[in-house]
């Protein structure tokens, strides 16, 4: 079992994570339209797509997905806890929110490299 | 008593006997200059209402006895005084975060037993010097510093029940033993840093503070008890600092 | 059917003398004995926790302090009264306990090199007493309360108030308690008790103690036959704050702060040339006194005339250091910063020298029965205690009478049960009697009453038609009808235990007062006018009260003179 | 306050505790904010992953999908018509808020949770205020909500276009 320490230690660096790779994130997307065209997804998906033409972004991408994963759901894990005690509870709160945390990845990482793909593609 | 002016005070009520259903009730009391809240309650326990329980003593805010909610806040009964809360109207209610036993008491054992649960007492190798004395430890104004604001703490668990954490967490030692923690684990003559590392290191420990800082605001002694969590925790992450 | 409860030791009262006889309870048995205190608060909240100033011990005799200086101050700051074999003891003990606290967690203040400091304080000859900035005695309760968790043989009853000790043929056998939380009526069967409940508190309106502080723990010892020794010598402090009464500690004057009249005239140089502010208390108490009553004081409110305490001669850093505690009173209860404003004083009702008899360790006549701290008189305060004695007083005596009963505890058996029908009658006068009872007079106007009689009738100066006078109000008193508790409910009934409390407080001012009116000279704190000199050729010898049904019986017991031949006090 | 601890009693204290900082100072007020605004980009996040999963071929496409483009050009302008509605781009702005409060609340949080930023243990004087309420840690808090009123009028500004 991994201790709380580790755990809070990973929450805080996948915190500093985020703001790297997030910041990434926003700025390319931004950069791809105008910002309301963006927002409003009114440009084409290859516009967005092709950003991900580059490896060295969708890498870090990939990685956001994994820091905000960890980040938001020990987040939720760290409310649940604290919202009622027992070892079951905590047990289950524990697994449930893992599990729930690995789909996203996983479903997160096909949209990564399927879009990488399409992006190598179109370009 | 020049006692023209009068103040209202809205008392919570409860008695576990009585079917235990909570009530409030009022009370007029005339007030004088420099009257605190804890005035206030004896006078109605003297003269209005013999019935109302209430935990005081020292009057002097170093016991720690009469922490109460008063206007929505945790505080010493005896350490507010009426005219700082510039109100006609006080609601005086019993401590949050804790089981009541009647009207304005609340029942202490737990926060106790958190505050035992971290060892507040020095751990030493030299048990037989320890206990049968013929040095002083030295220590120097600097060490001392460093715990010594710690060492205020009153164990009044204003803080206990100001935090956000403790209203659901009855498993989170609460600033007040976290506090204590620190003052023992950062004094120079204290030998036991990783037993006491471990005693909070674990899912219900230090880590669930999150620095809501309510503790801190609400000490009556100025004890800081969120500082000394975030300095723990920064021990804990890299290790003993060097002063 | 009530409870019984069965331990080897225990122990009334939690404060300084209390923790330290636990602890050292556990420590001669090595954790084998069970120790129980009792006490009617919670654990860290006895008044010992409002201890400022300091606690005295001889540390460095080589930089010129000596035991024998420390030995005479304390007999010459007792007039002489003092037992000279328990101050001896007392003093050769003393540095051993303050560093068992430092080696226990005590924040004491330290010098340059890292050791002890210590502070000048009234009546010493040279400057003894040890110090946490002003929060004495709250600093060394933590101490002990936390060093006392260590131990898991200790059971705390907090919240429990003691009712009744249970006495058969001379010997304890165990006491009644009521469970404040529940409101039950438990019996504690045990081997040896320690009876540290402190003084007699709040017998007086303006008074330094806190709520609590009541005659209780030494009235039920008084009942069961101990005897009270040296009643009638009541200390008046020179600085309660004015009007609450709070304590502002002597190390303000030890540390450099001067009393001022109304005229700023530093009036002492009159009565103590050359101690000045730094006299023993009885004397400045006296001096301010006097200066009052004779129209140099300050008209404050509620008719209380009051004397200045200048402290802005102290360098502010300092007092901001080292008298913390004084100035976040005085900021936040009466709006005023010492750093440049003076602090509104006058005398006010501080400590008992008197309390339960005991030999120089602390046993009393009762087998199995000790008291320690403020509730006993061992006596080494004699006629006037100096500042600072006294928690180091605590810290002795709660050392020796816990070995001690624990010896005995090791030593001897229970004896087969506990007397039944005596624990039956206590609860039948409290249930029966007193719960849900509404009195006809309300018991909290006796208790101001009371408290009014004591500070017009037996305060600082006395005399025997005020204190005739003074006697007869506090035994109408004790014949109106208040003994009734109009609050039903079990649970935390303070009303109740107010009404106990209120009952030890008639009586034992009742002691008081006739102790006082007995002894027809003045020494020490004891100051009457119709008497103003000292009688060693009468009275040098302690008051001895009895209980009987009627009312307190005196007689007198000679003081152990060793060494020091009574001469004049002069400071 | 008193009584059994049921679970409904145990939510109501929680929700009370956690989402009303009232009386208490700036300090409980991040706290709640910084919780409620996880609890709301978690949320947020889920939605956007699954969102962007329909874009490249929904969830049960595990191979790029021959007419890709097409798909992908489809779907996007199907999701465009569905997401285009007021009621979203206001949620977006809130996200944008919190996401801006979050960030750097948090990077007062993660210095504050190693001590930096918050002074040394002293004796407090009468009247002190906690080193743990310092100037530094009150300004960063500002500075979140500064940001995070930045973000939130930025892309208000960007979707209603009130700024032009």
């Amino acid at each position: 079992m991994v201790s709380e320490r580790t755990l809070m230690l990973i929450h805080y660096l996948t915190g500093l994570g985020i703001l790297v790779a997030g910041a990434v994130h926003i700025g390319t997307v931004f950069l791809t339209a105008p910002v309301k065209e963006n927002l409003e997804f009114a440009g084409s998906p290859f516009a967005v797509m092709g950003v991900y033409r580059n490896a060295i972004l969708a890498g870090s991408l990939e990685a956001l997905l994994l820091f905000v994963a960890f980040h938001a759901f020990n987040g939720l894990r760290v409310i649940l806890i604290e919202l009622y005690q027992s070892p079951r509870w905590e047990h289950a709160v524990t697994w449930a929110l893992t599990v729930v945390a690995l789909l996203v990845v996983i479903y997160g990482t096909r949209t990564i490299i399927i879009a990488y793909s399409i992006a190598q593609g179109v370009a | 008593m020049s006692g023209t002016s009068e103040v209202l005070l809205r008392v919570y009520r409860y008695d576990p006997s009585n079917g235990g259903k909570p009530r409030y009730q009022n009370y007029r009391v005339p007030t004088f200059r420099g009257m605190t809240v804890l005035d206030a309650l004896i006078y109605i326990k003297e003269n209005l209402d013999p019935t109302l329980s209430i935990r005081y003593s020292c009057r002097m805010a170093s016991c720690g006895s009469c922490g109460m909610t008063i206007n929505g806040l945790p505080r010493l009964a005896c350490f507010t005084q009426i005219s700082e809360l510039r109100s006609k109207y006080i609601l005086v209610q019993p401590l949050r975060n804790l089981p009541i036993i009647k009207d304005l008491v609340a029942d202490l054992d737990e926060f106790f037993n958190k505050h035992k649960l971290v060892k507040p007492y020095l751990i030493r190798r030299d048990v037989e010097e320890q206990e049968n004395p013929r040095e002083q430890y030295r220590q120097s104004e600097e060490e001392l510093e460093r715990y010594v604001q710690f060492a205020y703490c009153i164990k009044c668990a204003l803080c206990y029940s100001a935090c956000p954490v403790v209203s659901t967490d009855k498993s989170f030692p609460g600033p007040q033993a976290l506090a204590q923690l620190y003052r023992y684990y950062i004094d120079t003559r204290d030998e036991a840093r990783e037993e006491r590392i471990r005693i909070v290191d674990g899912a219900h420990g230090i880590w669930r503070c999150h620095f809501a800082d309510s503790c801190s605001q609400v000490c009556p002694k100025g004890v800081d008890p969120a500082l000394a969590i975030q300095l723990m925790r920064r021990e804990m992450m890299f290790g003993p600092s060097k002063g | 059917m009530v409870e019984v409860l069965e331990h080897d030791v225990v122990i009334v009262g939690s404060g300084l003398a209390g923790l330290r006889a636990a602890i050292e309870a556990s420590r001669v048995s090595r954790g084998k004995l069970s120790v129980a205190v009792v006490t009617k608060t919670q654990v860290m909240r006895s008044h010992s926790v409002s201890a400022e100033g300091g606690t005295a011990a001889v540390l460095y005799p080589e930089e010129g302090d000596s035991f024998e200086s420390h030995i005479y101050d304390t007999i010459k700051g007792s007039d002489f009264l003092a037992d000279q074999n328990a101050v001896e003891l007392f003093v050769h003990s003393a540095p051993r306990e303050i560093i068992q606290l430092e080696h226990w967690g005590m924040p004491w203040a330290r010098r340059e090199d890292g050791r002890i400091a210590q502070r000048a304080f009234g009546g010493m000859s040279y400057p003894r007493a040890c110090f946490a900035e002003d929060k004495v005695g709250f600093f060394e309760m933590q101490t002990l309360y936390d060093t006392a968790l260590k131990w898991d043989n200790i059971t705390f009853y907090q919240e429990w108030f003691a009712t009744s000790l249970i006495v058969e043929e001379n010997r304890f056998r165990g006491l009644t308690a009521i469970e404040m939380k529940t409101g039950e009526l438990h019996a504690v069967k045990a081997k040896s008790c320690i009876i540290a409940t402190g003084g007699a508190g709040r017998m007086y309106t303006f008074a330094t103690f806190g709520h609590s502080s009541t005659p209780d723990g030494l009235y039920i010892a008084y009942k069961a036959g101990a005897p009270l020794k040296d009643m009638e010598f009541v200390q008046f402090h020179p600085t309660g704050l004015v009007p609450s009464g709070i304590l502002i500690t002597e190390a303000a004057r030890g540390e450099g702060g001067v009393l001022l009249n109304a005229k700023e005239e530093r009036f002492l140089k009159r009565y103590a040339p050359q101690k000045m502010e730094l006299a023993p208390r009885d004397i400045v108490s006296r001096a301010m006194y006097t200066e009052i009553l004779e129209g140099r004081g300050v008209e404050g409110p509620d008719g209380m005339s009051h004397l200045w305490l200048d402290l802005t001669v102290i360098e502010p850093e300092k007092l901001k250091r080292r008298l913390a505690g004084i100035r976040e009173i005085c900021v936040k209860l009466a709006g005023i910063d010492p750093v440049n404003e003076k602090i509104p004083v006058r005398p006010v009702a501080h400590y008992y020298m008197g309390g339960i008899h005991t030999n120089i360790y602390g046993a009393t006549p009762i087998a199995g029965l000790w008291a320690a701290g403020e509730a006993a008189c061992i006596s080494i305060n004699g006629a006037n205690r100096l500042g600072s004695n006294s928690t180091i007083e605590c810290l002795v005596w709660g050392r020796i009478t816990g070995e001690a009963a624990a010896r005995y505890a090791m030593e001897n058996g229970f004896s087969s049960s506990l007397p039944t029908e005596q624990v039956q009658k206590e609860e039948k006068r409290i249930f029966d009697g007193l719960l849900g009872k509404a009195p006809r007079i309300n018991p909290y106007e006796v208790k101001k009453k009371m408290q009014r009689t004591m500070e017009s009738h037996c305060h600082i100066y006395r005399d025997e038609k005020s204190m005739i006078e003074g006697l007869r109000m506090i035994r109408e008193l004790k014949q109106l009808p208040y003994m009734g508790v109009e609050d039903s409910s079990r649970a935390y009934n303070t009303n109740l235990t107010n009404v106990l409390e209120i009952e030890a407080m008639v009586n034992v001012g009742e002691i008081i007062v006739t102790a006082a009116l007995q002894r027809r000279e003045s020494r020490g704190a004891h100051a009457r006018r119709d008497y103003p000199k000292r009688d060693d050729q009468n009275w040098l010898s302690h008051t001895l009260i009895h209980y009987t049904v009627e009312g307190p019986e005196l007689s007198y017991a000679p003081v152990h003179i060793d060494k020091y031949q009574p001469v004049e006090r002069k400071y | 306050m008193a009584g059994r601890r049921n679970g409904l009693a145990v939510l109501v204290e929680a929700l009370r505790t956690w989402l009303v900082p009232y009386r208490y100072g700036l300090e409980r007020w991040s706290y709640t904010l910084q919780r409620i605004s996880g609890v709301v980009i978690t949320l947020y996040f889920v939605a956007h992953i699954v969102e962007t999963g329909y874009v490249v071929g929904g969830p049960s496409v595990w191979t790029i999908r021959p007419d890709a483009q097409q798909y992908a050009e489809r779907v996007w302008t199907e999701t465009i018509k569905f997401l285009s509605n007021p009621l979203f781009d206001a949620g977006l702005a809130i996200i944008g808020f919190f996401v801006a409060f979050h960030t750097i609340n948090g990077i007062r949080l993660f210095l504050a949770h190693f001590g930096w930023g918050l002074g040394r243990p002293t004796r407090p004087e009468p009247m002190h205020r906690p080193q743990s309420m310092s100037p530094t840690q009150r300004a960063l808090f500002w500075a979140s909500i500064a940001f995070a009123v930045f973000a939130l009028v930025y892309t208000t500004n960007a979707f209603f276009g009130v700024l032009a």
